[in-house]
């Protein structure tokens, strides 16, 4: 739907990739691991690698919740944009189509501690 | 039936007010909290300048209500000798 | 529980708030200065205006007066609302003292009837001029920049509606509900009100903030006032017996003295910030100023007949001067 | 002389009529359409502005007088807590964190909303209109001052509160009440009256000014209750100038129905997520409580707010759209939002803390189905890091939500162990929300929404390039001083230190 105003009306949004010097906002998400109160915002460089977002800033951020160190990151459910997806590991951040503003969702089945399933 | 309320500050101005509102609405409930007397009435709750008057023993102006009062609910009607709230279902 | 406290003395961690701090160095502040610099947000606006796309929620554009701060619109008063409210209820009850004692000695019937005929006729229709006052003044408010300014504006607007209703009051004394009826009529069918209904109707349509600020409180108050309540009641009425009347419009005189000053200062402010400011209120002033002169022409022969072209004249010449002293020369 | 004629005597709404509404005129030298020009393009139809019913007939006389007599009460009372310490009266120093909340956060929405009907008390046609909302902005100025002078005095004695006009713009947890604001008054006079003068003021308001100002009275706060309590005394106008004039579009032309529950619909979500910080501030700030955030939800929320839903249900209206996943969410949000603050407490000008087992019995006994199951199994956690030496900080920062702005705290409806994620598409461009609430309200209007500053995104921007010492200098936040966990602060060992020498003879 169109916004009602007087004169046409336009807007600029203000978190275009391009204001980012280079580099996008990931955000991403451990399923049922609600300590972290929600999901993180990651600034990083599209030429980065899946792996090195991993082992880098996402697996520094987890280290608070006590299931962090028994993650097997070869068993991970992945969703991107809430549907399942398989990253390839080696490859960009762009290659994998994680774009700008990009949702990532990662399942851990069995680790749950400070959860209790509903 | 909703229930329609009003809350006051508690303090000396607004005892006979209380009071008087008690009389004119014997359905009502005063509940006091700290600092507050809220009172809730089923469906309506008059306010009768006359009766806070005879609490009071001098004139009162209806609109003095402003000063002490915290909140209501339920539409507002008002003339010189009453406030009354009231849901209409 | 309470708990009994020994009084005792703690050396405070600071003074005041940062932004305060920064204007006017580490010191207590005053709760004028607290209420008043820099409490509307400035920075990262999220939408525009649906009402207008081309403005800033809070834009200092829309205005041709360009001012690096706004917060230099000081008020002299330092109002801010206690301070304000204060002050107009100590205001109201010496009015409301004067109207009961006009009431309970009857002296509106004692007025000899040709003049509660003038103050009928002059006062009454006056009372739809304060509500334009105040529907401007809102704008003004509404649409100008920073709380310094604006809140003096939204405190002007409830006075000028609170004039209207003295007003309002004066005609129900004198003549009952007939009598603004009568006021009312006049304003919107005779002559001699057309052209005030006129100027304050085409100031309706100006949304400069600033120049409506200029139109409404400088050109047509900074005359209307004076001649109407210091020339026609203070004067005129009274030294032919109306000084019951005076009574009644004391606290527009009043109200007038106090105003100006902070009209005033706003003027002066705005003109000595730069040649640009100067010249738009000179423009301003002129224009707005002389037909302020004439609309009031035909309402001031309604007290002072063939008088009132010198009288109008004389309060021109007195509003000059007073804007000389701001800075401005028209 | 004449005989004396008795004057009619006028009854309030005949004088009032004559002192206010016979003030205007129908304009003929101008358009009425150039006068009012904001009045028709939202597409809600009056045929008859002098239909309108006024709450509450003051004149200014009256007006002055009684507001007159509030604030010499009010500054009576703001004096003696400044003149005897009055600071030191509060049960506890961790209960100043909802204070400054309440400075930074909520203040600067008073003035805002001041601002608002300063151009609706100009902008509407109708003189009773117009004067309901004048009074309602003159007010709005009043809260937002009252606010400051009473919590100018905190502001000497304790971090968080200095920086508070810099908040207002630039601190993250700011821009939400900021961006509902700002939503409100770029929204058309009609849509801005349902915004502020119907949903928060009627059907929120309450929820943040009673209970917990009734907390505040509890917990030897004086400065803070008595300014609450004076401000919720015009709130009762302002509430019944809301109910009025949604009744008055309702009650004008049936077409205009669907765009008021469009706006109901919009605003009480709007507002429901705003408020969630006040649920915070409820149940876990006061050392001392009154009632949970539960237990005011059922009184000020349901019982009244489905008494005002069935009463408008003649005209059509039903319960906002959102009414069923609000209440779904009432014994979880105060939790999210505290566990947020306290991860992130390092970007707060405010302290959080670990809840005490005592704190814990009590919102387990509050929140008997969330609190035991959900909530305490992660506090327990975050105790053991801190014992552990490795305090939790949440570097992550947060996933904002594109409507409401608040950090996507909350989880589905229907499922607490899960997080809520929304996204959407619009030119190309991905946008985030924390509920169908918010998605729906950017749905209706993207070109709106895809301009807001949302905070989290901006720290990685120009001018602060990712840098967390240069953006706490950006927001005026000491660090060490003004954020951070509230055990060990400088506040609580200040407060300490000055109650044992005010009640020791040493």
């Amino acid at each position: 739907m169109a916004v009602v105003s007087t004169k046409p009306y336009v807007g600029v949004p203000r978190d275009l990739v391009a204001n980012f010097n280079g580099k996008q906002l990931v955000y991403a998400c451990w399923d049922q691991h609600l300590l972290f109160a929600a999901p993180f915002l990651i600034c990083v460089p599209p030429e980065m690698s899946f792996r090195e977002l991993v082992d880098g800033p996402l697996t520094a951020l987890m280290q608070p919740d006590p299931d962090a160190s028994a993650v097997d990151w070869s068993k991970v459910e992945w969703l991107k944009s809430n549907k399942p997806f398989t990253p390839d590991f080696d490859a960009s951040l762009a290659a994998n189509g994680i774009g700008h503003k990009e949702q990532l969702r990662f399942i851990t089945p069995g680790l749950n501690s400070l959860l209790a399933a509903a | 039936m909703s229930t329609v309320f009003i809350a006051l500050q508690t303090n000396e101005d607004t005892r006979p007010i209380i009071d008087a509102i008690v009389i004119d609405n014997p359905n009502c409930t005063v509940n006091r909290q700290p600092a507050m007397i809220k009172i809730d009435a089923p469906g309506s709750l008059t306010v009768r300048r006359e009766t806070i008057e005879e609490q009071l023993g001098r004139a009162f102006d209806l609109q003095e209500l402003n000063v002490n009062l915290i909140t209501l609910s339920g539409n507002v009607e008002e003339d010189e000798d009453t406030l009354t709230l009231r849901w209409n279902s | 529980m309470q708990i009994d406290l020994r009084t005792v003395s703690i050396q405070p961690q600071r003074q005041a708030f940062d932004h305060l701090v920064r204007r006017f160095g580490d010191k207590p502040a005053s709760r004028y200065q607290e209420g008043s610099y820099d409490i509307q947000a400035t920075e990262n606006l999220h939408y525009r205006p649906t009402w207008d796309p081309d403005q800033l929620i809070y834009d200092k554009s829309i205005t041709r007066i360009v001012m690096a701060d706004w917060y230099a619109l000081k008020d002299p008063r330092q109002f801010y609302y206690n301070t304000y409210t204060l002050a107009r209820a100590r205001q109201q009850e010496t009015t409301e003292a004067n109207f009961t004692f006009v009431e309970t000695r009857g002296l509106a019937d004692m007025l000899p009837e040709e003049l509660k005929q003038i103050a009928l006729k002059v006062l009454v229709p006056l009372r739809h001029v304060a509500w334009g006052a105040n529907q401007n003044n809102t704008f003004v408010c509404g649409y100008g920049y920073a709380a310094i300014f604006t809140q003096a504006c939204m405190f002007h607007a409830m006075d000028n509606l609170g004039i209207a209703q003295y007003l309002s009051r004066i005609g129900l004394l004198l003549g009952d509900t007939e009598a603004l009826d009568e006021g009312k009529k006049s304003w919107l069918e005779g002559d001699e009100w057309q052209p005030l209904r006129r100027y304050i109707e085409d100031c309706l349509v100006v949304r400069d903030p600033f120049e409506l600020f200029v139109a409404q409180n400088l050109a047509l108050d900074g005359l209307l006032y004076p001649l109407i309540y210091e020339r026609i009641v203070d004067g005129h009425l009274s030294s032919r017996g109306g000084s019951a009347i005076a009574m009644l419009t004391q606290f527009m005189s009043d109200w007038h003295e106090e105003t100006r000053k902070w009209i005033d200062a706003v003027l002066k402010t705005a003109a000595a910030e730069s040649e640009h400011n100067r010249s738009v209120l000179q423009e301003w002033t002129a224009k707005w100023g002389s037909r302020a002169a004439s609309a009031l022409l035909p309402v001031a022969q309604l007290a002072l007949g063939a008088d009132a072209d010198e009288a109008i004249g004389e309060e021109m010449a007195a509003l000059k001067a007073r804007l000389k002293k701001t800075g401005i020369e028209i | 002389m004449d005989m004396k004629v008795a004057k009619k005597k006028l009854a309030l709404k005949e004088k009032y009529r004559l002192l206010t509404r016979d003030l205007g005129w129908e304009p003929t030298y101008q358009n009425k359409d150039e006068i009012y020009p904001y009045t028709k393009y939202e597409g809600i139809r009056i045929h008859d502005w002098d239909k309108w019913e006024d709450p509450f007939r003051l004149t200014m006389d009256s007006y002055w007088k009684y507001q007159a007599e509030k604030e010499r009460k009010f500054y009576a009372i703001i004096d003696a807590h400044a003149q005897n310490n009055g600071h030191l009266h509060i049960t506890d120093a961790r209960y100043l964190s909802a204070l400054k909340i309440f400075l930074q956060a909520i203040s600067p929405g008073e003035y805002a909303a001041g601002k608002g009907f300063a151009r609706m008390g100009r902008e509407f046609p109708g003189v009773g209109t117009q004067v309901a909302c004048q009074m309602q902005a003159i007010d709005e100025i009043r809260h937002a001052q009252t606010q400051i002078h009473a919590l100018s005095n905190y502001n000497k004695f304790y971090n968080g509160f200095h920086a508070f006009a810099d908040a207002r713009d630039r601190m993250w947890y700011c821009t939400v009440p900021r961006s509902f604001f700002d939503d409100a008054v770029s929204a058309g006079p009609f849509e801005f009256m349902i915004a502020i003068g119907f949903s928060f003021e009627y059907v929120l308001t309450n929820l943040l000014f009673v209970p917990f100002m009734s907390g505040a009275a509890y917990n030897g706060d004086m400065a803070t209750v008595t300014f609450g309590f004076s401000a919720q005394s015009d709130e009762a106008r302002h509430m019944t100038l809301g109910l009025e004039c949604i009744k008055f579009m309702l009650e004008q032309d049936p077409a205009n129905l669907p765009i008021v529950q469009g706006w109901i619909d919009k605003w009480f979500w709007r507002g429901f997520r705003v408020l969630g910080l006040v649920s915070t501030m409820m149940d876990y700030m006061l050392p001392k409580r009154v009632m949970s955030w539960r237990e005011a939800w059922n009184i000020y929320g349901i019982e009244n707010g489905t008494a005002l839903f069935r009463d408008l249900a003649r005209y059509g209206i039903r319960a906002p759209a959102g009414w069923d996943d609000a209440e779904k969410a009432i014994d979880h949000m105060s939790h999210q939002f505290m566990l947020g603050l306290y991860q992130w407490s390092f970007g707060t000008a405010l302290h959080s803390w670990i809840p005490s087992d005592d704190d814990m019995a009590w919102l387990a006994k509050k929140y008997p189905d969330t609190f035991d199951k959900y909530y305490r199994p992660r506090w327990e956690h975050i105790k053991k890091l801190k014992a552990a030496g490795t305090q939790f900080a949440n570097y992550g920062l947060a996933k904002l939500c594109q409507t409401c702005q608040l950090p996507i705290v909350f989880t589905e409806p229907d499922d607490p162990t899960r997080s809520a994620q929304r996204e959407g598409e619009y030119k190309g461009e991905k946008y985030h929300f924390c509920s169908d609430g918010c998605q729906h309200i950017f749905e209706n209007e993207p070109e709106k929404y895809i301009q807001a500053w949302l905070p989290m995104p901006q720290l990685f921007q120009d001018p602060i390039g990712g840098d967390l010492a240069a953006w706490m200098d950006w927001v005026g936040l000491r660090n060490g001083k003004d954020n951070g966990d509230f055990d060990g602060s400088e506040d609580q060992k200040n407060f300490d230190a000055w109650r044992a020498m005010a009640t020791s003879n040493q």
